[in-house]
């Protein structure tokens, strides 16, 4: 493997790796920072991809269209859909056992795959990227780079600093966190907890929507595709250390190359590596990568 | 005394006539049990099958060897670990006399195994692991759609025919993957053709960069592929946005481009794969089928439907053998390994392991269909590799 | 366990043991699939209900014991059941053993996520090596065999002799709830902290409980594959992990009736949702039904199927009780 | 009880509402005592401290602390929040391991044993914050406790109803801390004090030879706090108790020895007369040095 084709695999696998934080960024507010277990975190991504696919046509024929427009749309759709989930299904649940949360977002995990198959068929999908984002950088004499990619990592890096900065450096930020570890204390200080949980709840509904629709063009838009994120953002929020945004993208990075790099060298073992990774991690410091924030 | 004797002979005679002339005007419907995915990844391929095989029996007249067919439908959700619960459902709940099914081809094998067991008749409508009619055959197993071997081989003879000397396969690591690459490189190195690297990666792993760039390094004349589905829709894409397709020709199975063209777009086209059936193959049989098809179903047919439309046809020329009897195993599957299928996708025989021995036919994508381009193979048939049938 | 729990249980055994005479082979062979995934529920129920484990990587062990049942039973003849079966439960209780010894160190949501880590390499070690057969599974081709007596390949024997199983391993974790050491789990789960100020070193409890739930798990895999004949990696996959964690939820936690009752009415509510006598061409989308009466369920029954008598008691009498805690007061 | 209670007006004054407490028979008022040092015999030394220190990163939370337990006598330990009175019974009781120092229990170096060994070498303790098990009885709380002297696990058949030592333990631990009446009931109902006296009940049926007690009359009012001291009062023949409190008044009339903690490290320890007139006890209070 010569230079040139190494420094490929590094783009390869931090590019990845940013993908990945973008997709685990939902699930990083709602069970990192909240503690909610959303087993639902999937299906999220997924009505963003079928969001992507569906109101494309819908969004051109009344404004005029735009990726961006669609974009705008459909995490407006996204954070009403959070504010009335949160209100109907997980308002109740706070002061419950967390298994009642598992239990309750395993059957929206039922409902969405069921509701998707009713409204959107059961047919593959591809969305395309905007004109202007479609093109490819040459790389190397062989090899040439989507720029859509690389927009991709740009929406991440910027999603990942904007998380951070409200979550450790505002007042909004210090509220969620305190309300996470210590939820009648906040309360009793006067800070409306329920409504400022809806928000962080549909806020992070949103973030996993527009996951959903930015990954579209590169994932393709197909049923079930929920299914195979979901377990992997459980491991990046977990590895990162629950309620850390810098640990989520420094856990999310290091999957990337773990994967990218696996399949090269060890192609046999690739689909054991990232759990054996988790494994390691997590018996070496027992709380995840960084403590919160 | 004698006459006595005789006499009874002859009522006793008459009356077995009878019953058999009664069973035939009444007997009772054929209860054929259809366990295909209508949930999860495979739905679309699921309802595709049961239109096919629908649309044969209305072609009939809703009757084949003469009985009423009456349907019973399982959802299997590609799951094979509620395969063998599924297929004992159809079987023991319902008692039907014929199994259709499955697309998976882990809730196949499962099938094949209690079908074996319990001597039910079986058609496979697509899973293509070549164990079914393999190492786990069975006389009263038949499979209407193809081996995975089949459509590797047929390319494997184009690529060598063509002179392309070094190859890199890449697929998913699992059973369907391996046989395709498998039948692919047997053809392949006997065409004096070198297959320099195996790449694969975890199934349903669908980030196919890292090796992409693995395959930019390898610079091989071409590579032979295996995805369907979502995999297949992405890997087109990831392959063309690279700007491999532009210096390194991408073969494949045919399943890398059907049912998924209309989401891969632009990145498809030209692209050249094998499988038993292509659009536009514009035989009178294909078109009539085709036509039929769409005014039903208002979609566009798919290899998924044809194979459906054949199992219908399988069982239609069977049961005719056997008047509609579904206990006469032998003359059943004699009659048709006899039998010569009049399919949409042209006429095939079926091989002494019950898998079809079919034309396999290389295509090339030009706006949304796989136009044909020639015969990879002529009725190529499956070695059948471990079965003692 | 008070008096109206024990006729409970009882009369439920007696239903199961009296089904078989009322119903075909069909029937037959759904309930010792149930019942199979009862034996399941329990194992689990050892962990979540009693010692507050929340282990999310339970079908590694029970895959582990239908793959051993497999893979140690000879070609040509069947195996005996006196040696097969305890090995498939050791099998996975060796493996329980190990990933108990390390997930143990931690706690909370990564304790779950370890399990998950753990039981996921199983499954790909299965999925991708030649050892269990790739993913299209393999067959079991000699069901085993108790030397003339008892010839599992018959399905109503295969039904007395789960139902056994289930009454034995129902009746073992009722006694060891009711023993020192199920005292000592019961401890842990309420307030750890306390238990090791009294003196208790909870870690080798921890791993005993572990252990002893992945044997019993290793148990309904061998039934499982011994019905089916046929082992495939997606019995190992983290969705039957998932299914079994439900099926006590939603059962009810902390009871051993909970997690017969959640296995039954998971598996039930699936029948009702499918069949097409009822819902005819609907039945196509049977998740929507089964997702809906589940989020019912945490909805209406916060504390499962189990805790639904009590709950209209308190309704109908009007006594405010403290539900939570005079229920667990022993 | 708040730091502030800790006012000057009590300290200086021997204030004749301390000697003119109705000596009730069992708290013998605390001069009657002959100073620990003034013992004839040796003294029995169970629990031991040497030069503990405990670093949270930059922070020192202890310095050098040393400290004895004798057999008989109760042993206050007071200073105002943050003075690391907690974070002593923590080392002691072995939840969190010193930076650096000794802790010898019954004449053994426990200074690497784990918490539970050191519990079943005989050193029971209680926490400020309630650690009880609210969904069990009060009985089934005394008799897990005391069921973790005789352990035996292996015996998965036999109910914990029939494992008699640890049904005894818990009968007598609950009726010496006076919750006779109300052994049925769940735990998680009772009131405050009540919780305050099933800890120390817990910790009891475990039969320790040492008791460490992190604030056992914190949130008590006066009647409870009586009858609390005449269980201590009680228990000290044959057990050495180390007492964390804020309630100068119940610590003055019970300890025989007094140590005041500030930041970490130990700025004296004597008889309650000695400290009282001590000059750094009162700098350190009045701050002025």
């Amino acid at each position: 493997m010569d230079f040139s084709i190494f420094l490929i695999q590094c783009l390869n696998a931090l590019q990845y790796g940013l993908l990945l934080f973008l997709v685990a960024s939902g699930l990083t507010l709602i069970f990192g920072i909240m503690g909610v277990i959303n087993l639902a975190h999937g299906s999220f991504y997924m009505i963003g991809a079928y969001m992507a696919y569906a109101l494309a046509p819908i969004v051109g024929a009344t404004l005029g269209g735009g990726f961006f427009a669609t974009l705008a749309v459909g995490v407006v759709l996204a954070v009403l859909l959070g504010y009335v989930l949160e209100w109907a299904f997980f308002s109740f649940l706070y002061e419950r056992e967390h298994l009642q949360q598992v239990l309750m977002t395993y059957g929206l995990i039922l409902v969405f795959e069921e509701l998707r198959s009713l409204l959107a068929g059961d047919e593959v999908h591809g969305v395309a990227p905007p004109d202007f984002l479609a093109g490819t950088l040459a790389l190397g004499d062989v090899m040439t780079y989507p720029v859509y990619r690389l927009f991709i990592s740009g929406v991440c890096l910027a999603l990942a600093l904007g998380m951070y900065f409200v979550f450790t450096r505002t007042r909004l930020g210090m509220m969620i966190r305190a309300g996470s570890t210590n939820r009648e204390m906040v309360q009793s200080l006067g800070i409306d907890i329920k409504f400022l949980y809806r928000v962080v709840f549909a806020a992070g509904l949103g973030v996993a929507v527009l996951a959903g629709m930015v990954a579209a063009p590169v994932s393709s838009v197909y049923p079930n595709m929920g299914d195979s994120v979901l377990i992997i953002c459980f491991v990046i929020v977990v590895i990162g250390g629950i309620g850390s945004i810098r640990g989520a993208l420094l856990a999310a990075l290091l999957i990337g190359f773990v994967d990218t790099f696996g399949k090269v060298f060890l192609p046999q073992a690739a689909g054991v590596l990232v759990y054996v990774l988790m494994a390691l991690i997590l018996l070496w410091k027992p709380d995840g990568l960084f403590k919160a924030g | 005394m004698t006459q006595t004797k005789s006499r009874l002979h002859l009522i006793a005679a008459a009356a077995i006539f009878c019953a058999s002339a009664a069973s035939a005007q009444t007997q009772p419907k054929l209860k054929v049990g259809l366990m295909l995915p209508y949930t999860g990844t495979y739905a679309s391929l699921g309802t595709a099958i049961e239109n096919g095989f629908k649309q044969f029996v209305t072609e009939q007249g809703g009757k084949l060897g003469g009985r009423e067919i009456e349907f019973v439908k399982v959802d299997d959700a590609s799951d094979p670990s509620k395969a063998t619960d599924n297929v004992n459902k159809l079987i023991k709940r319902d008692n039907v006399d014929v199994l259709i099914g499955s697309v998976h081809s882990g809730v196949a094998m499962a099938m094949a195994k209690v079908a074996k067991d319990t001597g039910t008749l079986m058609i496979v409508p697509n899973a293509g692991a070549g164990a079914i009619t393999g190492a786990m055959c069975a006389p009263n197993v038949f499979r209407s759609s193809f081996s995975m071997w089949q459509s590797g081989y047929a390319m494997g003879d184009v690529m060598a025919k063509k002179g392309i000397k070094k190859v890199v396969t890449i697929t998913w690591k699992y059973a369907a993957g391996d046989e395709s690459v498998g039948g692919f490189k047997e053809a392949f190195e006997k065409g004096g053709g070198q297959v320099v690297k195996e790449l694969n990666l975890p199934f349903p792993n669908v980030e196919f960069q890292a090796l992409l760039t693995e395959i930019a390094a390898t610079k091989p004349d071409a590579v032979y592929t295996f995805f369907a589905g979502g995999g297949a829709v992405k890997f087109v894409k990831d392959y063309a946005g690279t700007g491999l397709k532009k210096s390194i020709p991408l073969y494949g199975a045919g399943f890398l481009t059907d049912g998924t063209l209309e989401a891969q777009g632009a990145d498809a086209d030209g692209l050249l794969t094998t499988l038993h059936y292509a659009d536009a193959l514009n035989t009178p049989r294909d078109n009539a089928f085709r036509l039929a098809y769409a005014k039903a179903y208002k979609l566009q047919p798919d290899v998924y439907a044809v194979q459906g439309y054949d199992a219908a046809q399988m069982l239609g020329v069977g049961l005719a053998a056997v008047k509609g009897d579904t206990t006469k195993k032998a003359e059943f599957a004699a009659a048709l390994h006899k039998a010569k299928i009049d399919s949409p996708r042209g006429a095939f025989t079926i091989s002494k392991f019950n898998n079809p021995v079919q034309d396999i036919y290389l295509r090339q994508v030009s706006g949304k269909e796989n136009k044909l381009v020639s015969i990879a193979s002529k009725a190529l048939t499956d070695p059948g590799r471990g079965c003692k049938l | 366990m008070t008096h109206s729990k024990t006729i409970f249980t009882a009369l439920v055994f007696a239903a199961l043991a009296l089904y078989p005479v009322f119903t075909g082979s069909y029937g037959v062979d759904l309930v010792t699939k149930i019942m199979i995934y009862a034996i399941f529920a329990l194992s689990l129920e050892l962990l979540v209900g009693a010692t507050g484990l929340i282990c999310f990587g339970q079908a590694a062990f029970f895959g582990i014991g239908a793959y051993a049942a497999v893979l140690l039973s000879p070609e040509g003849s069947a195996p005996s059941l006196l040696w097969l079966l305890p090995a498939c439960v050791l099998a996975s209780a060796a493996y329980a053993l190990a990933v108990g010894a390390l997930s143990l160190r931690t706690k909370g949501a990564y304790f779950i996520m370890v399990t998950l880590a753990f039981a996921q390499m199983a499954y790909y070690m299965v999925h991708d090596t030649p050892l269990g057969g790739g993913t299209d599974g393999i067959y079991l081709t000699m069901k085993p065999v108790l030397g003339s007596l008892l010839d599992l390949d018959k399905s109503t024997t295969l039904y007395g002799f789960t139902l056994l199983m289930l009454a034995g391993v129902f009746g073992f974790l009722a006694l060891l709830g009711r023993s020192t050491f199920g005292r000592a789990l019961a401890g842990i789960r309420v307030n750890e902290q306390r238990m090791r100020a009294t003196g208790f070193s909870t870690y080798p409890y921890k791993l005993a409980a572990f252990t002893i739930s992945g044997g019993i798990a290793g148990l309904a895999g061998f039934l499982f594959a011994v019905k089916d004949g046929f082992v495939n990696p997606e019995m190992m996959s983290w969705h039957l992990s998932g299914a079994v964690l439900i099926m006590i939820i939603l059962g009810g936690l902390g009871h051993l009736r909970g997690a017969l009752l959640g296995a039954f009415a998971f598996a039930l509510l699936q029948e009702f949702f499918k069949s097409e006598a009822v819902f005819g061409d609907f039945a196509k989308h049977w998740h929507l039904g089964l997702g809906l009466s589940i989020i019912a369920s945490v909805v209406f029954l916060p504390r499962g199927l189990v805790g639904l008598p009590g709950q209209l008691k308190v309704r109908l009498m009007g006594r405010n009780s403290l539900p939570e805690v005079r229920r667990e007061a022993v | 009880m708040k730091p502030s209670d800790i006012s000057l007006g009590v300290l200086p004054a021997t204030s004749p509402a301390l000697s003119a407490v109705p000596a009730t028979p069992a708290v013998p008022s605390a001069s009657a005592i002959p100073a620990a040092s003034a013992l004839p015999a040796a003294p029995d030394i169970l629990l031991r401290g040497h030069d503990i220190t405990r670093r949270w990163g930059g922070l020192v939370a202890l310095d050098g602390v040393s400290l004895a337990l004798e057999r008989g006598t109760v042993h206050a330990v007071i200073g105002t929040n943050g003075a690391g009175k907690s974070t002593l019974i923590n080392i002691l009781s072995g939840e969190i391991p010193p930076s650096s120092g000794r802790v010898e229990l019954l004449g053994q170096d426990v200074t690497g044993c784990t918490q539970p060994k050191r519990a079943r070498l005989g050193l029971g303790r209680s926490y400020q914050r309630n650690t009880i098990y609210p969904t069990f009885t009060v009985f089934e709380n005394c008799r897990l406790a005391a069921q973790a002297a005789t352990q035996q696990p292996w015996q998965w058949w036999r109910s914990a109803q029939h494992c008699e030592a640890s049904m005894s333990a818990a009968r007598q631990a609950a009726s010496r801390a006076g919750l006779n009446e109300l052994l049925d009931r769940p735990a998680g109902l009772l009131s405050h004090g009540q919780k305050r006296q099933l800890e120390i009940a817990m910790c009891l049926a475990t039969a320790p030879q040492v008791l460490l007690l992190d604030e056992p009359l914190a949130g008590m009012g006066a009647e409870e706090t009586e009858r609390m001291l005449a269980l201590l009062a009680e228990l000290k023949t044959g057990h050495a108790i180390l007492l964390v409190e804020h309630d100068m008044d119940a610590v003055f009339r019970i300890a025989e020895c007094i140590t005041v903690m500030v930041n970490g490290t130990v700025i004296a320890s004597d008889t309650p007369d000695g400290i009282r007139n001590s000059p750094q006890v009162r700098a350190a209070y009045l701050g002025d040095h």
